[in-house]
């Protein structure tokens, strides 16, 4: 398992190549060869948005649905939650947008054939068919389970043609009734699987690795935390994880993730959208007093 | 006409070109170094460093604005001492000018960290200036940032001036938050500084209308980018004006504030900047930095003007 | 579910919404009825007006900036005379209410100012408070910005006060080019202001850089829209906190700076605004005023709050 | 000669009907019913810039090229100047956009047939056409001169089916090389004009006034000031105006303008892209210290 933390980021300007409805969703289709050669699954492009006279500086991220390193194709789904994502769904092909990437770390692929549960929630669900293929192609087993709260939300369902499917929404309105991660536990058991991955939103990322920790299940999570940068330059992204030292640090989830080991991630410190510092975490505030605290103690004698 | 874009910031300080990434915005060279050679920038200004190392703040650390950002990272950072070990000898290897940007929550800390960074060996092959983020909280006096207060800032620099070799120029890093930029500048050279950075970030807040409650985990953010261009142009004059009256005293500044293009850094340059950062658009265009030096020399081609330096506060004289 | 959008800007004033025009941003109303009536807005702020008329600065008097302009009018105006023979009548005549914006060079003209406006026929009718414009230079003391000052702040309250009946609630409007806001404010609370207008423009300059000159024909102006709205937001909560914690005189606030929707007055509500101003926003939008009444109201609506005066400084108890 | 700055002004998102290139402009046709019925030569549109997600606040203002209140459009030439006009000049037809009008004074028009000159210079030539026929219609002669830098820079030559036409360029790639006042005199004496209409740069309008004045020939030239809201709240669009009563005020140039009579205009107070506040213009400090000066002297007595 390895990463590409330290390989090359392309800028480019890409041409639109083609862009459909599916669903509530927007997939995109675009041509960056370069992107294209590099990616792996669990990665993601940062997208600028609303042309010259934008007032919008910031890029918006968005999971690599799959790529085509023989066209040079790069391919994503937008949901419409905002003004940047808005601009994006509505580009049309012929036009270009400037894309960032290969970006973060791509999601660990066991090296010997591994039975695997992947799990999305709603756009989630994109870069899963691709991470599937990948696992597959290495003689993985994988099922897959799609959720979201409604049908429209339910991306790529007609993709699995070639996993095993189990099909969740919140309202009934396709699959059985109920979260993407109630099928879980049945499906680890009978799949014998001791990995999964997920993507989705993080409370899901949450209760999947909740499912799987006591069923010795790694669960590998591919988090969404709002980026300025995308590049690791700005410091925004951050969230608690316990490194391999066993020490909680603010990690970058654009560069040292966006896919995490679900087990090192500090589930405890974020809730209602904000992510608090662990008092216990490298260089916090409690642990920066504990250290002075020490030192006065320790001038004293 | 080939144009010299060499930038003099003083005491012998000569940059092939005046274009210099902005501390925070573009971490301690890595990152970028993976889209091209940091080596071929102005010079690095690196990411404050205090002393120990620092959580920064719980996240959202940033809200979007118009033209521009909020940020609210509590100076996420390694301390000095890892800095020097691994940061520096990673600056040098790739054969990066680097400008060291420090902090600290005493003015005893900000000397602290300068002591340890001139005794790091690869300071001499690497660092061209060091660059005193004073507009930042000095906690002994209620949180106030140091550069709000003329006897603060002076007393940082009082403290830091006799770590550093004279070689190495000091720049003292201005907020525009105050009433009179004038006063904290000659504050901060009176007490040694070689020259000034402006300017930091905006105080700013932003309300999560959904939730009803401040956005930012640390309520209040700094404002960057092109929506406060207009404010760093302001400062840099007003000083320049001020050290052309000889009311203050005269040194070289380097402009900082929502430069985004090769015309904003020329805009800076005219108002007085004897060189530029580029800080936010770095976030939008991770090639921004060389981007902006490349526009900056065509435009001076364009127009015929073949040397940089000679641009520097012109705007002053017409 | 009706919302009421009543405001209550204190001392028995309350306006039908509290959508209001910014000064300067509307002049003194027949233009904007051209596209929608007057009547309808909250109430009409009109362009600060001095004893005499105003010719205002040379040209150009305005530079876009990004998601902002910079404007250096100079208050051009017919004077408080001409003022109370034309505009206000016909304010009257349209059945607007309006809050009346005075300026001076000297506190005395603020105070020879407000006491025309008084003594006008259409007092009475029409005129529900007056702003007092304390952002504009203080010629006798070096033209340095009232606001920028506490004394010069409480000086100019301190002579307009006795002039105006305490049924016409004085707002002082501040500028937020100061190192702490809550001290101008307090000056002015305590020297009998019954509210404070937050925020004018911010101090900025543009360079054209073909010419290299400065581009505005006064040198500097003020940087306003969307792009400063964060140090809006900021003002007003810093003042507000300090109401909130006793540190200074409870009065309420009007909120302005970079307001373009219904969610953008939401935002300067929440952080403590018992009522908002639409400013630069009208010239990408003629119709903002009526546009953020209603998108407000909509939001409201939607999230079944019945009353806004219910949400004023909500974000301080979360 | 009557005015409508009393008017109503209409604020529509307009859909654009057709936008082909003309020479180094843009013609954009859009549909903009209401302002097409209101709308007389001389009077402007300003267009909002950017879309949804614009940092560009400040409107562009146009000339009315011509309306048809038959068909409800409304017509504008464009120079790509900058960002808010590069904008414009990439919108394509059944794109929208937000517009306003009709705003300022139209050119006067006499009530008696006249003779008249109609000078346009580059896209300033673009409302001559649409008041030459207004012209044509109440019995006037109407000669018409257009200039431009180069034949590309020169607009709407082929649209002068009915008029007298007169073409200059400064570097003689069409008509007459020179400028476009350089034919003025001579014209005014063959043909008896004793009115002169003329949109375009400023130091055109001037040479126009100049040309004119000694010879008793009315010129009313449409002005162009950088605007910020195009219907007078803002005060940046002014300069300095003789009015009725010998009193020169800054006049906007929005609502009082962008017409005015030339001779009307303190040319000498606007150079090298500034306008300066002359000493006797009504509440300029010059004139304010005189009055408190004497106020002074006054009370002194
Ligand atoms: C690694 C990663 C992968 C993602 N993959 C997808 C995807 O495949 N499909 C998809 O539709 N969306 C995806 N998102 C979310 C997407 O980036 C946001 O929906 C988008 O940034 C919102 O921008 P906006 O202008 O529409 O909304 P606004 O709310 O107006 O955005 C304002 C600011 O907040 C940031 N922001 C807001 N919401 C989010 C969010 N959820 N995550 C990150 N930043 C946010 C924006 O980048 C912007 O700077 C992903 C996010 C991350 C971090
Ligand atoms: C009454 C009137 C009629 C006009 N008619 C036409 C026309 O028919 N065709 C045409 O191509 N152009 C016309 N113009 C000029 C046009 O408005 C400007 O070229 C345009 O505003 C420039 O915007 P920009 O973003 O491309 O350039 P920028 O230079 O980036 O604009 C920056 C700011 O300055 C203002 N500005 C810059 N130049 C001018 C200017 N010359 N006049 C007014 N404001 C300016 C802009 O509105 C904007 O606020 C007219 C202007 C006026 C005032
Ligand atoms: C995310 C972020 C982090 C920053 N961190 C620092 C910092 O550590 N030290 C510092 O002096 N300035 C810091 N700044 C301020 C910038 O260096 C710069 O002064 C400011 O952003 C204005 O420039 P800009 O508009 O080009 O970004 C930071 C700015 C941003 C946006
Ligand atoms: C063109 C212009 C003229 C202004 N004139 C005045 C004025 O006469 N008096 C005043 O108190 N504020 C004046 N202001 C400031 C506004 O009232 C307001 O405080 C500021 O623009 C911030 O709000 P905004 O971002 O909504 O424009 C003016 C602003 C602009 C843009
Ligand atoms: S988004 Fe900037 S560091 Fe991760
Ligand atoms: S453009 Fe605003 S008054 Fe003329």
């Amino acid at each position: 398992m390895t990463t590409t933390a330290g390989d090359r980021v392309h800028s480019v300007r890409a041409e639109v190549i083609a862009a459909a409805a599916a669903g509530d969703y927007r997939h995109l289709v675009f041509l960056a060869p370069e992107i294209a050669a590099a990616a792996r699954p669990g990665q993601f492009v940062a997208l600028a948005v609303g042309g010259d006279t934008s007032g919008l500086l910031l890029r918006r991220s968005f999971s690599i649905h799959r790529v085509d390193p023989g066209t040079g194709t790069v391919e994503i789904v937008v949901a419409d939650a905002g003004p940047g994502t808005r601009w994006i769904t509505r580009l049309v092909a012929g036009e270009a947008v400037e894309v960032l990437g290969p970006l973060g770390v791509p999601f660990p692929v066991p090296d010997e054939p591994t039975p695997c549960v992947l799990l999305g929630g709603g756009y989630g669900s994109a870069p899963m068919f691709w991470l599937a293929k990948v696992l597959q192609d290495k003689g993985c087993h994988v099922d897959l389970v799609l959720g979201a709260a409604t049908q429209d939300r339910l991306f790529g369902a007609d993709l699995a043609d070639r996993v095993p499917l189990t099909v969740t929404t919140d309202d009934g309105s396709a699959g059985i009734t109920g979260r993407v991660t109630d099928p879980l536990s049945d499906l680890l058991r009978t799949s014998g699987a001791t990995l999964a991955y997920a993507c989705g939103p993080m409370p899901m990322l949450r209760a999947v690795t909740q499912v799987c920790r006591p069923l010795g299940v790694s669960a590998y999570v591919a988090v969404e935390e709002s980026m300025a940068c995308g590049i690791g330059v700005c410091m925004t992204c951050v969230l608690p994880v316990v490194g391999a030292d066993g020490v909680t640090r603010m990690s970058r989830s654009c560069v040292e993730g966006p896919t995490f080991d679900g087990a090192r991630v500090r589930w405890e410190a974020i809730a209602d959208g904000r992510v608090a510092v662990p008092g216990d975490c490298l260089g916090s505030p409690a642990s920066l007093a504990a250290l002075n605290h020490a030192a006065a103690q320790g001038s004293s004698r | 006409m080939t144009v010299d874009l060499t930038a003099d910031l003083g005491h012998g300080v000569l940059l092939p070109n005046p274009v210099l990434t902005a501390s925070g915005c573009a971490a301690n060279g890595k990152e970028l170094h993976r889209l091209d050679d940091i080596a071929k920038i102005g010079a690095f200004v690196t990411k404050s460093v205090k002393r120990d190392p620092q959580s920064g703040r719980g996240t959202p650390r940033m809200a979007e604005t118009p033209s521009g950002m909020l940020n609210s990272i509590g100076l996420q950072g390694p301390g000095i001492h890892a800095f020097v070990e691994h940061d520096l000898p990673w600056l040098r290897s790739v054969g990066a000018r680097a400008i060291v940007s420090i902090a600290g929550e005493s003015s005893a800390e900000f000397a602290e960290v300068a002591r340890a960074l001139v005794a790091a060996p690869d300071f001499d092959a690497t660092v061209a200036a060091i660059e005193v983020n004073i507009s930042c909280p000095n906690v002994a006096n209620r949180g106030l940032v140091y550069a709000c207060d003329p006897a603060s800032s002076a007393e940082v620099l009082r403290l830091v001036v006799p770590e550093v070799p004279r070689s190495t120029p000091l720049f003292a890093k201005l907020t525009p938050d105050v009433t009179d930029i004038t006063v904290i500048a000659e504050a901060a050279l009176s007490a040694g500084a070689q020259g000034l950075t402006m300017i930091n970030t905006l105080l700013g807040i932003r309300i999560d209308t959904e939730r009803m409650r401040p956005h930012l985990f640390g309520l209040t953010g700094g404002l960057s980018g092109p929506a406060i261009r207009p404010v760093a142009v302001r400062a840099i004059w007003q000083v320049y004006a001020a050290m052309r009256a000889g009311r203050i005293p005269t040194a070289p500044i380097i402009g900082v504030g929502g430069v985004r293009t090769g015309e904003d850094a020329l805009e800076l340059t005219l108002a007085g900047a004897s060189a530029v950062q580029v800080g936010t658009a770095i976030f939008n265009d991770p090639l921004s930095p060389w981007r902006v030096a490349r526009e900056l020399g065509d435009l001076l081609h364009a127009r015929g003007i073949p040397r940089y330096d000679d641009l520097v506060g012109v705007a002053h004289d017409h």
